[in-house]
């Protein structure tokens, strides 16, 4: 597999992946993206920051680009994580992968939004009109 | 030996970073880390999780910290 | 759910397809993209040709939809097909769902390409050098 | 009564479309003009799988041909 495209950054372009996960060996393409909702639990939410430990984030990243490169045929994986404030509707995650066939694709793809989510140390902050609150902190 | 602090671990300290010889005695362990930690700020018993990088990595409670490490506290993840 | 897009098209556009699912209740969009792959068991594929009975096509692709969305809480389909000569690389085909969660994208994305690939009116002629054969038509 | 022809189909029979009365007896029902067309044209025989649309829906072999109706052949599909 080609390098895995890695990368924390400010604005999430949503348009690029496309041509990133292109491969002429691929005729399946899977992409995740993770937006802003507007409610969590009923509650009307302001905007969402994230800040990382991005040395690590990068770090954890590629690791689980590798794993899902061995478990998986893949030609290309892309992993990009927005941070910084996002409001509602904006992408924060984009996750995809590309391989011959689509059933590849589609488990490799949800094992890197769920692998990220597990464990690449990026914080997310809910704002509400009153309060604030940093998600999974508390049980 | 400085200690990166992100996500609420900042907040429960009330800073972005803190140094291993503010404790008592300098931790020898990433589970002595924690012990410390949880004594100076109890607010860190209440957390889903904590667990502690060292230079960048995930380290089990066993790892011992030399100096020159670099040492993070990771807070329970919520990126995606 | 908001009335699904359901379109065939000369040429796909990929970039769009995030703004069509973006919606404020929608925390996951999944989003798969069928390409045409350079090689089939082996040999080079010059370029395929999509022809399609487009009144049925376009009623499968409605029925598809509608049955994605009384099996998961979706927001928003787009379900959008090419016809014409393609090649190597080129989309031809742009699937998606977005939902409050990622299991429910994820799952109907994966539904709505099978059952698409099983039902749907639209015949792929692979273009080899020395010949031309509808895939799937003979045993 | 207008035969629509896609694919394979198309191929095989040699037009985008034929007329139900080219058969030596008009078909009555899907099943009799899946029989007919593989009498006419026996390259059906080979075909994975050969569907009919009746005005531009799936029809099962029992359904019957009214005047009118929109009639297509649809071998084995291949998109995606």
């Amino acid at each position: 597999m080609e390098e895995p495209i890695i990368e924390i950054v400010a604005n999430l372009d949503t348009s690029q992946v496309f041509g990133e996960l292109s491969h002429p060996g691929s005729g399946g393409i899977c992409v995740f993206t993770g937006a802003v909702r507007e409610f969590t639990n009923k509650q009307q939410v302001v905007s969402l920051e994230f800040e990382t430990y991005e040395k690590m984030a990068l770090g954890e990243m590629q690791k689980i680009a590798g794993e899902a490169s061995k478990k998986w045929e893949l030609n290309r994986i892309v992993i990009r994580h927005a941070v910084g404030v996002k409001q509602v509707q904006d992408p924060v995650v984009v996750v995809g992968a590309s391989s011959a066939h689509r059933d590849a694709c589609f488990e490799a793809c949800r094992f890197l939004i769920d692998a990220l989510k597990k464990r690449v140390p990026i914080w997310k902050k809910e704002h509400f009109s009153d309060r604030s609150v940093w998600v999974s902190a508390h049980p | 030996m400085e200690i990166l602090l992100f996500g609420i671990a900042k907040d429960i300290v009330g800073r972005t970073s803190m140094d291993a010889m503010e404790f008592n005695q300098r931790p020898t362990s990433v589970a002595e880390l924690k012990d410390k930690l949880r004594q100076a700020f109890p607010e860190f018993e209440n957390l889903t999780s904590l667990a502690v990088a060292v230079n960048s990595e995930y380290a089990e409670d066993s790892i011992l910290l030399k100096k020159g490490d670099e040492i993070a506290i990771i807070p329970p993840v919520s990126g995606g």
